[in-house]
Order: structure tokens, then sequence, then C-alpha cells
């Protein structure tokens, strides 16, 4: 299934709930509500047209006005990948979990979380996975101070 | 094997620190005498800040970075991330350099299958195996060595080309390691594979059904040990892997169910052999051409986003690049299939006894290098 | 023993020495010389096993430290033991921790005294011989659970509960297997063993019978198990329990167990040849090998072929589970060795 | 019972094969090298500690810039209009003096990454592979041989980042 299908298969069910597509590029995108994801993530699982039954990537990425989170999502069944993204503020980023849609779901969001400080709500535990438990900051936020020490140990 | 389990718990700290972790991987099991309740992975002692080194380094500098995250085929994860980059820039490179990639790609595939096997065998208690396996491995890294001057990070696939052209009487060379590996594998299925002791401890251990393997994003043969048949080489191909015949093998349950450890490992045996039929193609394929003519005077891309995924030989290698048009990615994300394997171990590690779980373990055949990056 | 007491008797004024260490010291010399070429030929096994292991996967071994394929490599290594710390970690319980290798050691050492190495040479022919070794093979177990409980790390916890299990439940086929031979005989002594054999191959209890042709390789199966070696060495596996139950030790007292491990082969390797291989008698007597080759060198080279084929197994087997392993102990070997006693007896009484 | 028996017989045979595979092998030539009295001999591509031709160098300091590791340092002045010109080998005309090429050994990983701009090919990877020491300051390799005419403050050097 082409992308201009499965972006305008998206808009006819969620509408303005799909804030944007990008449909030329390398990797065609559309931009959910962050409130939606959960719901357009079921959607694309269970929808038979789509089907899209593995998640083959979750990234977090800060852009310097925003943060986003990348979901790119592919159908073993059907051969297409899609990429969802939601937009966020930098300061304090909540997003719901997608855990119960994609078991990897799991430590990805785990990941985001170490590395950009994005919070995902009704995650299972949400502890840092890459770094110590105590460490601070988010090492992949642009702005991110490099530590000089950790625990009184020269970095 | 499933086991009923009950009383009190004793939480056994195997990692980081153990022999056969494969690595600084942390399990901490629950056990209840031999049966272990539940095994949760603690991982992150391997971590090297790969995806902040790539922030602030120039194109082609990250692929030294990309070699160290997956030590055993370094040559398949830099080909991910210059094929990413390729695709972002729009570069086609000619015949030559693909046949050269595609055989440099396959054979540290089997360098990385040996490991694989190997390594297993020793998890399994039988040491001879091990050292067999790296006996052949030795062999690539040789050729290796003599085309890129180095045997294990080797840097070798440039943006848009190779480091060197191979050296003459390269196609001789890896075709007669090819013809002295073959019968190889038979030796091996001799001694472990088919060994009664073997299949008794591996098949019926650590069922991995597809349903979770596709739920948990489980990629490579890992995956197709649970009898999906995917490969990215053959459902989405890529330098050329059209053009070539082979199998893709799955899992097929000659002893218990489909997605034992016994499958996962005979997949990695069997594909060991495919690749053997790659690169004798490869090598048939091979023009003369020039290695370098379409490296870029000077690599700066486009600003967009490229996810461009490669099968490396732990499964699907996914990169997820974001470029602002300057000389320095603005972001790399790395799909790592050791990473969703792991976060896999959990549902597929509970209720196993304790030397299951190293069973389990050494079949999913992860790096923690790739896991932490 | 007997031998040794008569060479102290040329000893210049013995008689005027007190009975008790008239009576005591054949004793202390016979085990003084069984402590020392016992001590000399565990340092050959360890080369031999590295030799074995090494020439089986392509390699080559140790082969610089005394020259000739590094012959005194395990001797250096056996130096170093001696001279490295003795750790004992902190929360251990230390009496236990320092006694468990010693009582290891012991349980091997002890079950020399009933092991015929020539017709006249054995410390002491005991009439319950092959009981004696039994009893004394059990001892071992008490040193492993000491050294697993003691050293208060959980690997060796297991390693010493596992270890406990195995040899245990494999003592049992082991003796069975055992009596197929014993009933044969009619005697419990080593020495009458041997003299049932005595006559060349075809009278080894080994091929004199399908029965105990049979309880040869149950016996030969269920001592690998005791000894803790591969395919059986689920106490030690250093892929799933770091060491098993000598996790903990280091320096000398790991080299008692080191050494209790290997004196435990040629104590199994040689009650099979005993009962199993005709002992010391010759395998083809009347030829001129058989005027040549003494007793006790004779009993040496059968004992280092059983040995040399545990090393085999080792190096070319995975490693059991637990379950497995018990499986095979009480589900395989026990029905089997109940069946061999069966049918040796009905040859000892119809079969004359 | 089939089965029972079944298994017992495959496990019999299947070992039985196992250690016929291990016996053969027991016969077969060794693989192995005696390190320290045999040697490896190194390809012609061989990578391993780096060396740098200073008289050839130009410090144009593009393997600097090429090094993800920042490994090399260079610090370089221009050459005063009255000193006689220089040349490298090939004949460029080295306008700078270098007076500071520090390779840091121990940040180094071995891309060759800077081998391949370098316009005069005086930075080299050797074969030399046997270098360890006992100190890593030993590891930063001090190449540059002239003295600055016009001394810069001092700037940090690789060891201090090491």
């Amino acid at each position: 299934m082409k992308a201009e299908e499965i972006a305008a298969l998206l808009s006819e069910k969620f509408g303005a709930k799909i804030l944007e597509s990008k449909l030329d590029g390398l990797n065609p995108w559309s931009v959910v509500e962050p409130a939606e994801i959960l719901a357009v993530c079921r959607f694309l699982r269970d929808d038979d047209s789509l089907l899209m039954d593995h998640l083959e990537c979750l990234a977090g990425v800060d852009y310097k006005d925003r943060v986003e989170v990348v979901y790119i999502v592919y159908s073993m069944k059907h051969r297409h990948r899609y990429t969802l993204k939601c937009r966020m503020p930098r300061e304090a980023p909540r997003l719901h979990s997608v855990e119960s849609v994609w078991g990897v779901a799991n430590w990805h969001e785990r990941e985001a979380f170490d590395m950009v400080g994005i919070v995902f709500e009704g995650h299972s535990d949400l502890r840092r996975i890459l770094l110590p438990d105590d460490w601070e900051g988010y090492p992949l936020r642009k702005d991110y101070k490099f530590p000089t020490s950790y625990r009184d140990m020269p970095v | 094997m499933q086991v009923e389990y009950s009383g009190d718990v004793m939480t056994l700290n195997m990692g980081p620190q153990h022999p056969s972790t494969h690595g600084v991987l942390r399990l901490e099991l629950k056990t209840d005498g031999e049966v272990v309740a539940e095994a949760i992975p603690h991982i992150g002692y391997l971590h090297r800040c790969f995806e902040k080194h790539a922030e602030n380094i120039e194109y082609p500098g990250v692929v030294p970075f990309t070699d160290r995250m997956d030590y055993c085929a370094a040559m398949n994860m830099e080909l991910g991330y210059v094929l990413a980059v390729e695709k972002l820039m729009g570069i086609q490179v000619n015949n030559r350099v693909r046949c050269i990639r595609i055989i440099m790609a396959e054979l540290n595939r089997i360098a990385s299958h040996l490991i694989a096997a190997g390594t297993y065998g020793n998890d399994m208690g039988s040491f001879t195996p091990f050292l067999w396996c790296f006996r052949d491995r030795e062999t690539i890294l040789d050729i290796f060595e003599e085309t890129c001057g180095a045997r294990l990070l080797y840097n070798y696939n440039w943006i848009g080309g190779l480091m060197f052209d191979v050296q003459p009487g390269f196609e001789k060379k890896v075709i007669d390691f090819i013809d002295y590996f073959e019968p190889q594998v038979d030796n091996l299925n001799t001694l472990l594979s088919d060994n009664f002791i073997f299949i008794k401890r591996t098949a019926n251990v650590g069922i991995m059904s597809p349903a979770l393997a596709l739920s948990y994003g489980v990629t490579g043969p890992n995956l197709r040990g649970s009898g999906v048949k995917f490969d990215v080489r053959k459902d989405e191909p890529y330098l050329g892997y059209e053009e070539i015949d082979f199998e893709v093998q799955v899992g097929l349950g000659e002893h218990g169910p489909v997605g034992s450890c016994w499958d996962r490992y005979m997949v990695r045996i069997r594909e060991v052999k495919e690749s053997c039929k790659i690169i004798r193609q490869a090598v048939a394929k091979m023009t003369p051409g020039d290695v370098q003519e379409s490296i870029p005077k000077r690599i700066k891309p486009p600003a967009g986003e490229v996810y461009m995924r490669t099968e490396c030989p732990r499964g699907e290698l996914g990169y997820y690049i974001v470029s602002d048009g300057s000389l320095k990615p603005y972001r790399v994300k790395v799909k790592s299939p050791c990473f969703t394997v792991m976060s896999a171990f959990r549902e597929i590690s509970r209720g196993a006894m304790i030397a299951d779980i190293i069973a389990i373990l050494g079949s999913v055949d992860v790096v923690l290098g790739e896991i932490d990056r | 023993m007997e031998s040794i007491a008569q060479l102290l008797q040329l000893m210049p004024k013995y008689d005027a020495l007190p009975a008790l260490l008239r009576a005591s010291l054949p004793m202390l010399v016979s085990s003084i010389v069984i402590f020392a070429l016992l001590s000399l030929v565990v340092l050959f096994l360890v080369w031999l096993e590295r030799k074995v292991s090494a020439h089986m996967q392509d390699r080559l071994g140790p082969m610089y430290v005394g020259g000739w394929h590094g012959w005194a490599q395990t001797i250096a290594d056996a130096i170093k033991l001696l001279l490295k710390e003795d750790i004992v970690p902190e929360s251990t319980d230390r009496v236990l921790f320092k006694m468990a290798p010693f009582i290891v050691f012991l349980g091997a050492f002890a079950a020399f005294v009933v092991i015929p190495f020539g017709a006249s040479s054995i410390v002491s022919d005991l009439n319950i011989g092959v009981l004696y070794i039994l009893a004394i093979g059990s001892l071992a177990v008490v040193g492993i659970m000491m050294a697993g409980w003691a050293s208060n790390s959980k690997y060796s916890l297991y390693g010493g509960m596992r270890s406990v299990a195995q040899i245990v439940s494999y003592e049992i086929p082991a003796a069975i297997a055992i009596m197929t031979v014993v009933i044969l005989v009619g005697s419990l002594s080593m020495q009458d063993i041997v003299n049932a054999q005595k006559g060349g191959i075809q009278n080894w209890f080994l091929f004199r019978n399908p029965f105990t042709f049979l309880a040869f390789f149950v016996y030969f199966i269920a001592s690998l198990a005791e000894v803790n070696r591969t395919p059986f060495d689920i106490p030690e596996a250093e892929s799933e329990l770091v060491a098993g139950y000598h996790t903990e030790y280091s320096g000398m007292r790991f080299a008692f167990f080191f050494l209790a491990e290997y004196a435990n082969m040629i104590v199994v390797a040689g009650v099979a040849t005993t009962l199993f291989l005709g002992g010391w008698t010759q395998v083809l007597p009347g030829t001129l090998a058989a005027q040549l080759i003494p007793g006790p060198i004779m009993f040496f080279l059968k004992v280092m072929v059983l040995i040399f084929v545990q090393m085999w197994l080792r190096w070319s087997l995975p490693r059991l589970r637990v379950d497995q392993l018990m499986y095979l102990c009480w589900k395989v070997l026990l029905p089997a060795s109940f069946i061999l006693v069966v049918g040796a007896g009905w040859l000892a009484v119809y079969w004359k | 019972m089939r089965t029972y028996f079944r298994n017992v017989g495959l496990g019999i045979v299947t070992v039985a094969r196992s250690m016929w595979v291990a016996w053969l092998h027991l016969f077969t030539r060794s693989v192995t090298l005696q390190y320290p009295t045999e040697k490896w001999n190194m390809p012609e591509r061989t990578r391993a500690r780096l060396f740098n031709k200073i008289e050839d160098c130009i410090g144009c300091g593009q393997c600097a810039r090429a090094c993800p590791t920042d490994c090399i340092t260079i610090e370089t002045e221009k050459r005063g209009k009255d000193e006689p010109p220089v040349f490298a080998s090939d004949g460029t005309p080295i306008k700078l003096r270098t007076y500071v090429f520090d390779i840091n050994m121990t940040l180094c990983c071995y891309c060759s990454l800077c081998v391949f701009p370098c316009p005069t090919h005086c930075l080299v990877m050797t074969k030399e592979y046997e270098y360890s020491v006992y100190d890593k300051k030993y590891h930063v390799y001090h190449f540059a041989t002239d003295k600055p005419l016009f001394p810069k403050p001092p700037k940090e050097s690789p060891e201090h980042k090491a």
C-alpha cells in the first residue's frame, strides 16, 4: 500500500487529529495529535488493510523548539511502512505509552525517556535503561551540559 | 518448559561478570531452587554514547563508531549506516562496489554466526566446537585484514564507495575458503548440532511463538527460528540482493515445537550455507570498476530524514538519520536487533531452569555492544 | 603394606621401637609413598588433559615450560597455586571453609588403601574392599556440601546442592553394577576379584559374559557422574555456576579440590580396572611382554586407558541438565543395573 | 516405551559419532601460532601505529580535522619571509612551521581516516603492533622537531585529555 493511501486512510479516520503530512521525501510521515497516539497506533495495527504489526523504531528527537517522538511502523503482511510523529513542547513532554500495542515499545520508550526525557504515561516501569538511575539530565537534548564528574569520579 | 512456581524467592544475580552472559549483561534471576520464576535483564553496562557521538562528528567519521557497536559483525554495521547516508544523498554506487559489499557482508555474517554457534556450544558445556568455529573464523578475518588492514573494526565501507579495492587474487581466496568451509559445517553438525544431549538441552526450551516475536519486534534469525519467513535481503532488497538467488531459512522444529533454542541455533547454521551460496554468486557477478568513483568531495546531505534497514547477522538493523543540511548528522537513532530481543527475553525465559537461562541467552545470540550502543 | 613392613624389619633396632610406633610406622610410610605417587600422577594427568583437549581442538596446548611439549607446565602451575595468597572471604563459615578441601581430598585419598596395584603391592587387602570403596567414595559428598555451604555464595550453594544430589543418586547404579562382579566372584576382597580374572584378556569380567560387559559401561557412566566429569559436571558447570562449589576458593585450597578431582578419576578408573579389566594381571600371559611388564605397570597402563576415555568424553560432549541427569540415573542406569544383577546371579547359580 | 528405547539408542549413537569426530581431530595439524617465536607476517595494508614523516609534513592539519577521536594535535606558525624556502620530498612548499605534532595512540581508533587526506602522504599507519608501554604518557608520540620562533601560550596537551 502506498504512503498516500495510508495517509488518506488515517486522515479520513481521524480527520483533524492528523495535524500535518509530508508524503514526498524518503520516508513519508504524518504528525499526530499527542493525545491520540494510542488510538492511531491501535488502528494502524488492527486495521486489515494496514496490519502494521511491527514497530521498527521509536526515536525521541530533540529539535531546538520542540521534541518529537518518531514511530516507524511496518507491516509484515503487506510489506509497507509508515512514520508517525508526535510533537510536544520541550519542557515536560508527556505522551501515552503504546506498550499495549507493541511489546517492544516498552524498552524503546524507556530509552526515549532516558535519552530525551519524554515521559510516557501508562508505562509499566519507566526507569532509565542505559544510564545509571541517578544520572542527571537527558543526554540527547541539544542543550545537554556534559557533566565533569559522576559521584565524585572525574569523567 | 513451564514449571509451576511456588515457595520463597531467592534473587540470583547473574552478571555483569559471568562466564556466559556474552559481555556485560546483568540478569536478575528470581529463583526457586533450580527453577527461575523470572529473569529481568539490566543493560547499559557497555553504553558508549554512540548516538551522542554521532551528533558531534562529521558523516564519514561516524563509520568507525558504527563498527564498535556490533564488534562481531562490524562490516554489516557500517554497511547499514553507509547505505542510509547514500540513500539520503541519492548516491548510486557501481556494480563492483555492490558486489564487494555483498561479499564482505556475507563473509562477516558467516564469521558472526560462527561465533554464535561456537559460544553456544561453550554455554552448553562443550568447549571444542567453540575453537573449531574460531579456527574457521580466523580465515575470514585474514581475508578482511588483507583487504582493508583491520581484523575486527574495519571502517571499510565508505559513504559512496570503499576504502580500498580488493587485492588481486581476492576472488580465489574467497572461493577457496568457501570450498574448504562447507564440509566443516557438517563436521560441526556431527559434533554438536545432532548430538542427543545438545538436542535435549535446547529443544523444548525457550519457545518463542511467532505472535510474541512479532509483538516484540524480534527480527533476523530469532524471528525466522520462530517460523516467520521474513528476511530484509529478500523482502526489501538492497545492494542488488534481488538478483541473487538464495533461500530464506526458517526453523522447522525437527525436535519439539517451532521457535525453540535449537531452531534458532539451526537457522544460523543453515544461513551460513546460504551465505556461501550468495558469496559464490556475488564473486561471479564482480565486474571491473573504480570503487571510489562516486565518493562525493564533501559529504553534506540535504536536510531531511531517512530510515534505512539492513539484515545484519543478528537481525534487522535500522538507522534513522535526521539531517539538517550541515556536515554533521542532526540525529542518528539506531534500531539494534539485540535490543528488541533482550526486551523479549523476560517473556521467553519465564519458568525455565538456570541451565535453560544460559541456553536461551546463548540462542538469541546478543552482542552487548549493540544493545547498549 | 606387608612388603613395606618387611622392608622396615631390615631397619636396625626396629624391634627396639615401641609397639605402637612399630605398628603405625608401616601405615605412615605407605601412605606417604602413595601420596607422593598420587601427586606425581596427578601432575601428569593435568598435563595430559590439557594436551588431549588442545589437540582435539586443533591447538598445541602448553609448549614452553620445561622444553619438550611443556611437560613442566603443571608443575609451574602447582607452585604458583601454592605460593598464592590463601583468601578466606569475609562472610564465610571459616572453620568449615578451611576444612572442606581436605575432607574432599581425604575421600579420594583414602580409597587407595584397598586398590591393588600389584600382586603384593596393596596397602591393605581388606576382605570388604569393595564395600570400603563405596563407603569412602561418599565421604567427598560431605566435603563438597561443606564447601558449598560455607562459601556463603549462591553459586557455591547451587554447586554443592547439585553435587550432593548427583553423587548420592549415582552411587546406587554404580554399587549395583559392581555387585554383578561380586556375585560372580563371591568375595568382596579386591585381590580375590583380580585373581579371579587371571589368565589373560578372555578371563576379564569385561569379556566374560554379556551381563558384566554391560555392567562395566553402567559402572563407568555412573563413576563419571561421581567424579563430576563432563557430561555430568553440572556441580562446577562453569557456564552456569561460575565454578560451582569451589567458586570462592583460591590458592592451595583450590589446588586440593583440583587434586581431589583427578585423584577421584584415578580411583574410579582403578576400581573399574580391578573389577572388569583384570587389575594388574597380564593381558596376554605367556608372551614376552608378560615377562617384561610387571604387574603395577600393567595396572597403570589400563588405568591410563580409562582416564583417557574420560578426557575424551569430556572434550567432545555437552553437559546435561539437572533433571536430565536424574532421568538418566533413575530411569536408565538403575533399571539396567538391576537387570544385570539378576542376570549375573542367574549365571552364577545355573552356569557354574 | 518405544520412544524410551529409541532415545537411549539415539543417545548412544550420536554420542559415539561426536566422539568419533573429536577422535579424528586428535591427529589433524594444529592451526595455532607459537606467538613470540613465530609471528604472523602482516599484510601491506595493516593498520597499526601511526607514523608521521615530519620532514614532509606541511602542517595543513587535515588529518587532525578528519580524526573522529581528536587524537592528533597540531600547532603551526607561519615561516618568516626571510627564511629559506623548504620543500617536501614531493616538491610541495612547506609554508608553515609545525612545532607541535602529537599523536595520542591511546585515543586512536585505527580507522585510518587521517591517512587519506594527507596531501604529501607523510602520515602513514605502520605495521608496528607491539608497542605496549608501562605508562599511558609514553603512548603520546611527539613528531615535531622544530622549535617555535614566536611561541604561543601552551595549549592543553593530549595526555591530559587521555
